[in-house]
């Protein structure tokens, strides 16, 4: 699955995109959440208040207890500010 | 019953979107329009750079604008948003929309607006006029109030 | 903070209205416009002839902008309305606001619009392309209930 | 005092303005409309549904019960239909 990355969760992650690969035991994007926040300083800070984060499988917004299963992009990131 | 959308980094001539949208059939008897500025925030500001998660921006704003059609009949609408960095005083954003009468053109185009800030994946980034960078504009409440009054 | 009332027989640009609106001062966040156009009726309209009482018309739509300022921290006022005969698809009535936020930019212009409908002393007559003329367009009780939401 | 019609009133009172003259007993606009009325069959014609009909005291809108008194100009219209 490709993750992508926007505003300040990107920067904190460090890079706009990458493949990752998570654990059959990750079901929701709840958990998807809570797995990366174990995969580095970078992730735990990016997603330190996981509430706040936005969530978006194949460029559509889900709420954080949508499963995963068979989405091909998952999108990270804060509340939207454009307007 | 055309719907246009575009995200694009240069500016745009909301003239030409207006006349586009009310000359292309001959029935229009309303036409509401909403254009978004940079604004100079007391002169600390030296441009906002906006970011947006391309392919998702353009769904999500074409999905925004079949929302407001399936609530009022409305003819054309048209909904434009840039990106890249603007300077206090350009335009971010245009919403027109044109219909038979003033009532449904003036509320689907605040309808866009409102979940075009909430929505549209799109984010602003500050940068002043001493050379810092770096502070996101943070999402505010009244955004998120302001969808209370189309449940 | 300006205000233009403008009663004319010839059309305007809106374009050079809202760019007097937006580059006057530098802190506009937000433009709401609204442009009412002669509709063509189907075909059977030539063109809709539009009186109005000189001296009175200026200063409804004075007092009407002047109870949106009382009502919303709006910036710049713009109301045209045109008199004589116009054709299909020509303008007839303009109203622009600008403002820091936008639900004040479109409260304003929308309620500008709805108090112009029933109090501005405008009058519309229809000639119809078979040449006969007489028709008094006659009020709408959808334009009284509209300013039934700004009490 | 200056009478000034519009629209439909003003055709079918057969002329844009005028000056008139109401006698003391005539104190509203109301009374003013009925007084109107008596004065010949456009007038009759013009004011036979008085109820419809739009007041304005020097250029100010009233209603049929304010009174007249002191006003320089009185113009009488259908509902406006602008915009």
């Amino acid at each position: 699955m490709k993750a992508v990355y926007f505003a300040w969760v990107r920067e904190r992650v460090g890079k706009p995109d990458e493949e990752i690969s998570s654990p059959a035991s990750v079901v929701t994007v709840g958990d998807l959440l809570d797995w990366l926040k174990g995969q580095g300083e970078e992730y735990a800070y990016a997603f330190e208040n996981a509430k706040v984060i936005r969530v978006a499988l194949d460029q559509m917004h889900v709420k954080h207890d949508t499963p995963i299963a068979g989405a091909r992009e998952v999108a990270f990131f804060p509340p939207m500010t454009g307007g | 019953m055309s719907t246009t959308i575009r995200i694009q980094r240069e500016d745009f001539d909301p003239q030409a979107e207006a006349d586009a949208l009310t000359q292309e059939r001959n029935d229009v008897g309303a036409l509401a329009t909403f254009t978004g500025f940079c604004r100079h925030e007391a002169g600390a500001l030296s441009a906002l750079e906006l970011e947006h998660y391309p392919g998702m921006a353009e769904k999500e704003l074409q999905r925004i604008a079949g929302e407001a059609r399936a609530r009022w009949p409305v003819q054309g609408i048209t909904v434009l948003h840039r990106f890249g960095k603007i300077a206090p005083g350009e335009r971010i954003v245009f919403v027109a929309v044109s219909g038979a009468h003033r009532s449904e053109a003036f509320a689907a185009c605040e309808f866009i607006m409102d979940f075009l800030k909430t929505s549209a994946p799109f984010w602003k980034r500050e940068h002043k006029v001493d050379g810092s960078s770096g502070d996101w504009v943070e999402a505010k409440d009244a955004d998120d109030k302001a969808l209370e009054r189309w449940k």
